[in-house]
């Protein structure tokens, strides 16, 4: 039965993505590019999951860090990078 | 019911009370209409125009009198014309009944129902025979026209290849009917305009021309119900004149439409005022006719100040656009025939109920309209 | 997870907020007001899920875990806090590849004997989508950075090339699904994903690269999907079916700002012979009035040059109106009036009178060009010689020495006009090809009618 | 559900899919253009629901099912074909009770040994929630269709009496939740979540049931939602919580545009005052630019009638775009002007000129009197005493007698002014009153901007 | 595990519901109201999934049946309804 | 450098050629200036305004100008004047050389540079020279003023209490500078404008102001490099008059500024179209005093015709607004000076590589200007 939950899931995630991306601004398509970019780093999880959880520890735990690794500098570097290209819009938005 | 329309006779006059688009209408309404030869002419209607909507064109003036029930004109009569009336018949013109008392009384003795076209009261529903606004709407006009023309810069602003022309400045003092559409005229053309004005009401309809109103506080200033401007003490006369030296210093043109109803204008523009203007310069006096608001302005004359400044004073302004004024007036005149005609009979018949009727001075033979007997009295 | 541990029940809320927190966080990213707010909060959210997720593990790996996270934290902080402003484009880029490979190793590692067909396709497909998102990403982090030709590389026979590929990579999802055992499909599988990566975005130019990237984003989003399914995460499959829908739509809005469409980015041929076009023109940068609004909303001190443009397209009331709502908005705003502009001296005066804009706020050319260098955004209505640089700068230029007004020296120009076309003189303008020009195509009037409605 | 039965699966899929029309209908109901389209998307998944579901059946208890749906369907489709245009609130309010009895029957019908502490909760709630639902919809339909007055109910103590029924249901709850089998709870729960939907309603005044119904429908969506808890079925959850959200979105935006707040509404002793207020002042219908707009959008033909509070605000300018955009989407556009307009004669003339109307478009009194039938909207930019039909009606008034523009013989008339303030004859104008009369409050020139910002 | 995903579909949704409806025209304040109305009779459904899966069949079944006849004419009535509502307004919009 | 501004001397101008902003700025560039006594009296400079800034008075005409290095002045001198002036000297004024040969040809003999304003080439830089621009630009203003003025109605619409005044009707021929300041100051009054031009590509220019232009197909027309018209056909000319006819008729003011660059006017308005229109109707004649686009118009004179109509042909428009015309005039001279001014020698000197100078007519005993030697060859 999960596989249907999933696929509710998906569904709905999908429709709500359109919708919240409906109209934005030029000036915040980077941003939010490079934003979204972190928020799929969420393999991050996945990656922490199976690190812990899998049949062959020893190949699956390499390729769980690596995969850790790239994830986390995709998650960490992608939230940053957005918060300084912000931080310069909301200074000139701001006076 | 024959009414009559005598042609204007006061010199220079080129209004007419009745063009023929009117008197058709009285036509309709089932009046007989008989005109003096000529009548139409000052405003560029010729008889034949007249006769084609089935009036009856008179030569003999004294004829026409005195065969009409009801007379229609522009300007005061003669008062020999009054002997020439029925006793009984009707007389719409503008009178000035507080200067003309002779004349009411005259009125009064041969018992003849006068309508004075400056007593019609102000109220919403009687702007259409308000004879005093349409043409002092048209005066405010032709002010404007005549300031510029005879200023020796052009009015609006200019940026151009052989430098920028600073927009003129016009200063209008008084915005009531003629300052309103004096302000709108001189705005189109691109001015700079400031106005003052002792009712305060009047601050938001100049703003509302896209015009600077002048702050000068007066303290407490008045209105008639009518929305006449109450005389001001010589003290806060003395404020208003303080208040308005820089500006007018300051102006290109100056135009002065304060009035006080039935009263002598008040000069508001003092002669070292005039003098404190650029050479060049001008003044245009609305007034200048009845007593004036500009000290120096001469009735019916442009003087030239030793300082090189032009006050106008020329008056009658309506009397340049005459083919309009007439227009206007004589479709006045229809509305407040109109306003008491007995369908049934198709006979003027004055019905006192109606408020409107504030606008006869006598009556069967007494003065009924208040203001003026107090006036008298 | 197949029994129900009450560690996984509140894993799972847990889960469940941080999805929350995302969706909230995306929501007000797309507001300038709030996006800042709301990239704290998908942070916010990142973290939660982390956490929680780390409660789940056995002390053993935890180790190699963090490492990991310490190494890329390290990187990815430094990186994002060292690269200049100019380069973030790229940083995404490289930031996106790396998302993209670790969807790539985490079906990988997800992969375990006895699983059903449908876990393998999940898996398979995170495979693919991550290698192609990893390799196409570091392709375009190369071009933006130049490391690698902007210019579309084209050799004959791509296209056969492509559909080779794809058939084969769908030969071996088959047979990988078949036999998930047999390593040899996996690695064929990935090897092609890669190698399919670096083809599809290598013909793309340099100058579409943002759309690329945006995609690829979205991508891997989808990888992060495919790959929740294969390890049956949920948030793994909200966040990524959120990005990957967001991406999408992002990816539209973009092309239709650079007003193409997607398979114009994307089919090579086409993408070439645009981006050369782009270039014989020189870079004229086209710009919706929708966008312009967002420059103007920010612009604190905004000049108007009306020319001749501005009366045919009788914009003046309009423009009236602008100069309003940029003044309610905190913005200084004034006209700077050229003494030719127009057909007759004094041509802009009579239009702005009639509009009502107030004598004091239309300034000389010489009163307004030494204030320009401070104006931020120089907004040229139809007027084209009168702002002409040539008369200072092409010594041959018939209009060589007559001053005008240098809305170049501003911070920001828009220009709206119809077309290229010249003005009453009949010569070029290099204004138009400046770097702090913007273009706006149309009718003056209907431009700035949009620009107008954007307020609100 | 246990076991996952191939059969179970494609009804599932089918609901994914159905759920997705029902996002799809809603999306497009939001707009005036899409609207239907969207309304026959929904009703397309329902049916689809319904269907799969029926596969799912085993013939016994068909034909009740059968009977039921004939019956229920033949009742609905009678109703809904020919009720008048104007009742239709009233049945929407009858319809949506009947959706809450129904969750209360599932809800109850879902009862069964051996369930965990949580399906009994969620039973309970689709319970209570139905059953409130489903009254209080009843007393809000006596209430429009005047089977019962419309003012509010209010007796002494009316909030102890809710307190006392809220705290019970509480207590009811928890005891049925311990102890399902004993169903004493179970009919004193339906009892009371009954009783409490007539008292919750009854003290609101009829002015305000349309957010009454909004809200009560967004309860009979939380009830779906929670009996889908009940019964494990995903698209009663999503489709109920789709329903619970908008729905109370919805509620917000119509308090908004009554500008109420939802408490204001909902809580009796202040919805009385409220409604008792707008009684005295009598049906003064105030209206949001942005609506304005949606009905101006739907006008084919539109007369503007200027007044002093046009030249005041000068607005003469916006009024000219709103002209301009008002005949480029089709609408044929004229200006009424009356002699007395304004301040000075012909004050209407010198703004308009200014703003370039074209003189065609002015139409004097007389003529615009006649062909006022015709026309759709009405729009009075700050006039006041030139539109004052009491001049024709109330034999006392000061201006009895002079001739106005008759706007109240269109078929819809906006009012731009800032108060219900008199204008210069410093008189009450009845025109406010007028059922076909909307006021758009604020200075005209704001108003008149926001419309323009919705054209786009 | 069900309960999570149950959840998960809950939040979606609701969030799914807001961006839906945003912003609408008063103009459809009331077609959305009845139209949503329609689809809350989903609980159609869940009446005809009892109808046929319940322990205890006499008691149940008229409640279905029940449940059934009213959702049916919630459901049926609701969108015929909205459509003869939007079908005016359609008109209208139409020219 | 000595540069002398004599007095003008033509009957009743009032414009002057240098006002005293103008000299401050040439005398801050190096040069001497000389002024004749009373040279900006007629538009209102007195002679302390330029002493103050820095210019020497001087009583004797003809010493100012025999002392000359370089001589401003508004229109051409007469022959006898020229005499005066030393060999080797620079002239510019206006001097029509198209008509004045023998004037030219004094200048050639005496060796002087002489350099007519009407003669500055039309290309976008040297705009700021251009004072047949500058001129014509308030000549527009100015008619639309006078017609004004002169009309027995009002121009813009009103809708009064007193019934409806329709709006005037102005019908302009030629939208060149002059035409088109002329149609953007009548559409301020608020009047409704057409505009008709031989040259098609003023159709644009025209609506760019918010005018109708009237629509006249005559084929091909064409326009020199400096924008101006070329003659038409007779053909093309009788289809015009037979394409304006309805619209003259119908028309309340009719303004002609219908110029051919060194060429008699045109005639553009026939006695019979004037005829036509109604009585208290008006045309205005721009060209008037050199030949006139109306039949029956009177150079400096205004006339009304058998019907009614007037015809103003008072001409030397720009005279009217004396103070903004000198000031243009003067800062065209300025940049005139400017362009050629030496700023180590501190001199004026011609740099014929400058495509500005084609606006000099006589160099070094010949005339350089080919346009004006081909004509007179
Ligand atoms: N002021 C005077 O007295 C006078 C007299 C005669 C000549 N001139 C000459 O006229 C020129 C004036 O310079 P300028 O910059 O004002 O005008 P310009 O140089 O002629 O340029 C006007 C520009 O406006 C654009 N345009 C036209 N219609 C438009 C519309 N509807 N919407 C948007 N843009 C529109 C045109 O480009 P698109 O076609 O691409 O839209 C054109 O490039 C100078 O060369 C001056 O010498 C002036
Ligand atoms: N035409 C003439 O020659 C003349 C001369 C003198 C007097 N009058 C008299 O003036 C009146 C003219 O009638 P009218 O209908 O034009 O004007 P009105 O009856 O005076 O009504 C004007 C209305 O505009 C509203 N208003 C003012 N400022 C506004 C703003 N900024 N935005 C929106 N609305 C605004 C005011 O209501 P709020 O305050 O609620 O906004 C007021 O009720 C007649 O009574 C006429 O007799 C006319
Ligand atoms: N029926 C109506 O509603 C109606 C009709 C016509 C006019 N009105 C109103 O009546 C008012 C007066 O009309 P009017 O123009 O015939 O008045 P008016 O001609 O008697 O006076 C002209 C103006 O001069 C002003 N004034 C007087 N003394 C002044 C002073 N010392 N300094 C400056 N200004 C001074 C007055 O206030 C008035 O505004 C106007 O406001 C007009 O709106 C109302
Ligand atoms: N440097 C520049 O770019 C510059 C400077 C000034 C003027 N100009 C252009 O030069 C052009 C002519 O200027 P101008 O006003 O001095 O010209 P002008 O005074 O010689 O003539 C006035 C107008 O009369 C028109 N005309 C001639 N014969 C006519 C006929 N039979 N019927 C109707 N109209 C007729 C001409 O076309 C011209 O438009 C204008 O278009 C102006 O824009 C350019």
């Amino acid at each position: 039965m999960e596989i249907v939950f999933l696929t509710f899931i998906l569904v709905l995630s999908i429709f709500l993505g359109f919708e919240l991306i409906n109209k934005v601004p030029a000036t915040l398509h980077t941003p939010l590019m490079s934003a979204s970019n972190a928020i799929s780093g969420i393999t991050l999880v996945g990656a922490l999951a199976i690190a812990g959880s899998t049949s062959d520890p020893v190949m699956a735990n390499w390729l769980a860090v690596g995969a850790v690794t790239l994830a986390t500098i995709n998650v960490v570097g992608g939230y940053m990078v957005t918060d300084r290209m912000l931080a310069m819009f909301k200074k000139k938005a701001g006076k | 019911m024959l009414i009559a329309v005598p042609r204007e006779q006061y010199p220079g006059e080129n209004r007419v009370p009745m063009i023929p688009d009117s008197v058709k209408k009285l036509i309709r309404a089932g009046a007989t209409i008989h005109i003096e030869t000529g009548m139409g002419n000052g405003a560029g209607f010729s008889d034949e125009q007249y006769s084609e909507v089935g009036a009856t064109i008179v030569s003999d003036r004294a004829a026409l009198l005195t065969e009409a029930d009801l007379v229609l004109r522009l300007r005061k009569p003669a008062i020999e014309e009054v002997d020439l009336l029925k006793s009984g018949s009707v007389h719409i013109s503008f009178l000035d009944p507080f200067n003309e008392r002779e004349l009411v009384e005259k009125f009064q003795a041969k018992n003849i129902s006068s309508i004075s076209m400056e007593m019609v009261p102000r109220i919403t529903r009687s702007q259409k025979m308000d004879a005093l606004s349409s043409q002092a709407n048209l005066a405010g006009y032709v002010m404007v026209v005549k300031g510029t023309d005879a200023l020796d810069r052009i009015l609006p602003m200019m940026m151009t290849p052989a430098g920028t022309l600073k927009p003129a400045k016009v200063f209008i003092i008084g915005a009531g009917v003629a300052g309103l559409q004096a302000i709108a005229t001189a705005k189109r053309l691109g001015a700079k305009v400031t106005a003052f004005d002792t009712r305060a009401v009047v601050a938001e309809q100049v703003q509302s021309l896209g015009a600077k109103f002048l702050d000068i506080d007066l303290g407490e200033t008045g209105q008639t119900a009518d929305g006449y401007a109450l005389a001001l003490t010589p003290e806060q006369l003395q404020i208003q004149l303080d208040g308005q030296k820089a500006e007018i210093a300051d102006s290109d043109i100056v135009i002065t439409t304060a009035q006080l109803f039935g009263r002598k204008p008040p000069v508001i523009v003092t002669a070292d005022m005039v003098a404190a203007m650029k050479p060049g310069s001008v003044v245009v006096d609305m007034a200048a006719e009845n007593g004036g608001n500009v000290e120096g302005s001469v009735a019916g004359e442009n003087v030239v100040t030793a300082n090189g400044v032009k006050i106008i004073g020329s008056g009658n302004w309506p009397n340049e656009v005459p083919r309009d004024a007439s227009q206007m007036y004589s479709s006045n005149l229809f509305n407040l025939v109109d306003e008491f005609w007995d369908e049934e009979a198709k006979t003027f018949t004055l019905d006192f109920e109606n408020e409107i009727s504030g606008c006869v001075i006598t009556h069967e033979g007494s003065v009924v309209n208040q203001m003026i007997a107090k006036h008298y009295a | 997870m197949e029994e129900v541990t009450i560690n996984a029940l509140i894993i799972n809320f847990a889960y469940v907020v941080s999805a929350a927190l995302f969706i909230l966080g995306l929501k007000k990213l797309s507001s300038p007001a709030t996006a800042r707010k709301g990239n704290m909060l998908s942070a916010l959210g990142m973290l939660l899920a982390v956490v929680v997720t780390l409660l789940d593990q056995s002390i053993v790996d935890f180790k190699w875990i963090a490492v990991g996270i310490i190494i890329g934290g390290v990187i990815g902080a430094t990186v994002a806090r060292v690269v200049a402003m100019t380069v973030i484009p790229e940083m995404v880029a490289l930031f996106n590849g790396f998302g993209g490979a670790a969807s790539l190793l985490v079906g990988w590692s997800a992969i375990a004997p006895g699983q059903s067909s449908f876990t393998i396709t999940t898996i398979f497909l995170s495979i693919l989508i991550g290698g192609m998102t990893f390799t196409g990403s570091l392709i375009a982090y190369a071009k933006l950075s130049e490391k690698m030709p902007g210019r579309p590389l084209l050799f004959s026979g791509q296209q056969i090339v492509n559909s080779v590929l794809i058939l084969s990579i769908i030969g071996c999802g088959v047979m990988f699904v078949n036999d998930p055992s047999n390593v040899l499909w996996l690695y064929s599988a990935i090897a092609i994903s890669v190698v399919f990566g670096v083809l599809a975005v290598i013909p793309i130019g340099g100058a579409d690269m943002p759309v690329v990237i945006s995609l690829l984003n979205s991508y891997s989003g989808l990888a992060a999907c495919a790959a929740g399914f294969a390890v049956e995460n949920n948030l793994l499959i909200v966040a990524g079916s959120l990005v990957g829908a967001s991406g999408i739509i992002l990816t539209q809005i973009m092309c239709k700002a650079m007003n193409r469409s997607l398979s114009n980015v994307l089919f090579s041929g086409f993408g070439a012979v645009k981006t050369t076009n782009t270039k014989i023109e020189g870079e004229v940068k086209p710009l919706t009035p929708q966008d312009a609004y967002y420059i103007l909303e920010a612009a604190s001190s905004i000049a108007i040059i009306p020319g001749y443009g501005m009366a045919v397209a009788q914009a003046q009331h309009v423009v009236k109106e602008l100069q309003e709502l940029l003044e309610e908005n905190g913005a200084e705003v004034v006209f700077g009036i050229h003494p030719v502009a127009g057909r007759m001296p004094g041509h802009m005066n009579v239009l702005l009178a009639e509009a009502d804009v107030s004598y004091d706020l239309l300034m000389e050319m010489d009163d307004i060009n030494p204030r320009m260098a401070n104006v931020d955004v120089a907004i040229v209505i139809g007027a084209n010689d009168v702002v002409n640089p040539a008369a200072r700068e092409m010594e041959g230029s018939p209009i060589y020495g007559m001053p005008v007004i240098n809305v170049d020296h501003a911070r920001t120009v828009f220009v709206l006009k119809r077309s290229m076309a010249s003005g009453f003189a009949g010569i070029d303008n290099p204004l138009f090809f400046k770097d702090n020009t913007r273009m706006i195509f149309g009718d003056a009037k209907e431009s700035i009618g949009q620009m107008i409605r954007e307020f609100s």
